[in-house]
């Protein structure tokens, strides 16, 4: 059972843990992605490429199922607006067994990082800026080259 | 055409139909075209090392060739997640 | 911030999600184990070593805390019986990236397996056994030895 | 002595006392004299490779010298999680 949703509704963890964990599945792993709130960002704005964005997260979570052999994959990702403590990406993976999950949802993250098409701008002391892209993720993408 | 985050601000537009001519054959060739024809996309376009493309919604190098897509996105790397 | 918990009190996702998460990081990564619901296990009973069940947990939170500098570690498991579908163990740990969330939530599920002292039995079909342990939980575990 | 799992099973209980000999030194000499004295301790020791122990509650080889604990306990390998 594959879920990706995109979305500027706000995410809320217990749901979306709840709707991976339904799968009857003996372990559920997950990653969530907050707004930092210790390094003075106000806002953190999210834009993404409508269309193109859920075909890349759905081409992702099929590659994981098949992959890791998982009974689910859930990936839920906030665009527009957020602020410090605010969810903006949850990944859940559910398997059989521990392994599985836990790196079928490293994959997924590490991969979305680096392949999906979101941009992020951060408003920190009334200034704006787009984040740059991080060498540590394309080495983080990388080592899931088959 | 569909520009994201920074490559939208300096363009300043999201989106726009364009019809190149027939030896533009690359989106590099594209990108060079739209930026010989407006300063602002020349800004946007200024360091092609910092651009990405989509044909079609398939993520491809600047090198590739075009054919005759019905929509080519230019943006940044991503930086999502 | 480190907490760990051993009881036989039904645990919630939810609750669990929001403890780790409240630590202010960028990164959450947990791992939930369940009864699974598709083996004919009824009931899944465990027991353990009151004082030194908490004391291993203990002692794996710190060590992951101070190996991948977290934010935040949480560990609760269940004793006692449970049925399928209700939640075994959480793992959650929070870090400024999600690359230390990630490899110290795997650590932590990996060595709590072999390290510390509780154990299944299983009624299924009105039998009752003791799970046998595996040998794929000592090779999970041994990939951490620094 | 603590027991947990099929070894408490076996014995029939969870805790006792005992007051073994000064020659019993390690923690398998310790199963050895339990065994000796019981058919039910007997029966739960019977497969030394399927026993683990921990010596006030530190977890500790069968050959690891015993000395004066408070508490030793012998159970099978975990299972947990």
């Amino acid at each position: 059972m594959m879920t990706v949703t995109v979305s500027e509704a706000t995410i809320d963890a217990g749901t979306e843990f709840a709707a991976i964990s339904a799968s009857g599945a003996g372990g559920i792993a997950t990653f969530v992605g907050l707004v930092r709130s210790d390094d003075g960002v106000a806002i953190l704005s999210l834009e993404h490429y409508p269309g193109a964005t859920e075909a890349a997260l759905r081409a992702l979570a099929d590659t994981a199922i098949a992959r890791w052999d998982l009974i689910g994959a859930r990936i839920t990702h906030r665009v527009g607006d957020m602020h410090p403590g605010e969810i903006v990406v949850f990944v859940g993976t559910a398997a059989r067994h521990r392994g599985a999950a836990l790196e079928a949802c490293a994959f997924l993250i590490d991969r979305l990082k680096t392949e999906a098409p979101f941009w992020k701008k951060e408003t920190r002391g009334g200034e704006t800026s787009w984040v740059e892209p991080r060498d540590s993720d394309d080495v983080a993408a990388a080592r899931w080259k088959a | 055409m569909l520009y994201f985050a920074w490559v939208r601000e300096r363009i300043g537009k999201a989106s726009e139909t364009v019809s190149p001519p027939s030896e533009v054959t690359t989106v590099a060739a594209l990108i060079d075209w739209l930026a010989a024809g407006s300063t602002d996309h020349a800004a946007a376009f200024v360091d092609r090392n910092r651009l990405r493309a989509a044909v079609d919604q398939v993520f491809v190098a600047l090198d590739a060739p075009l054919g005759s897509p019905r929509e080519v996105a230019i943006f940044p790397p991503v930086t999502g997640g």
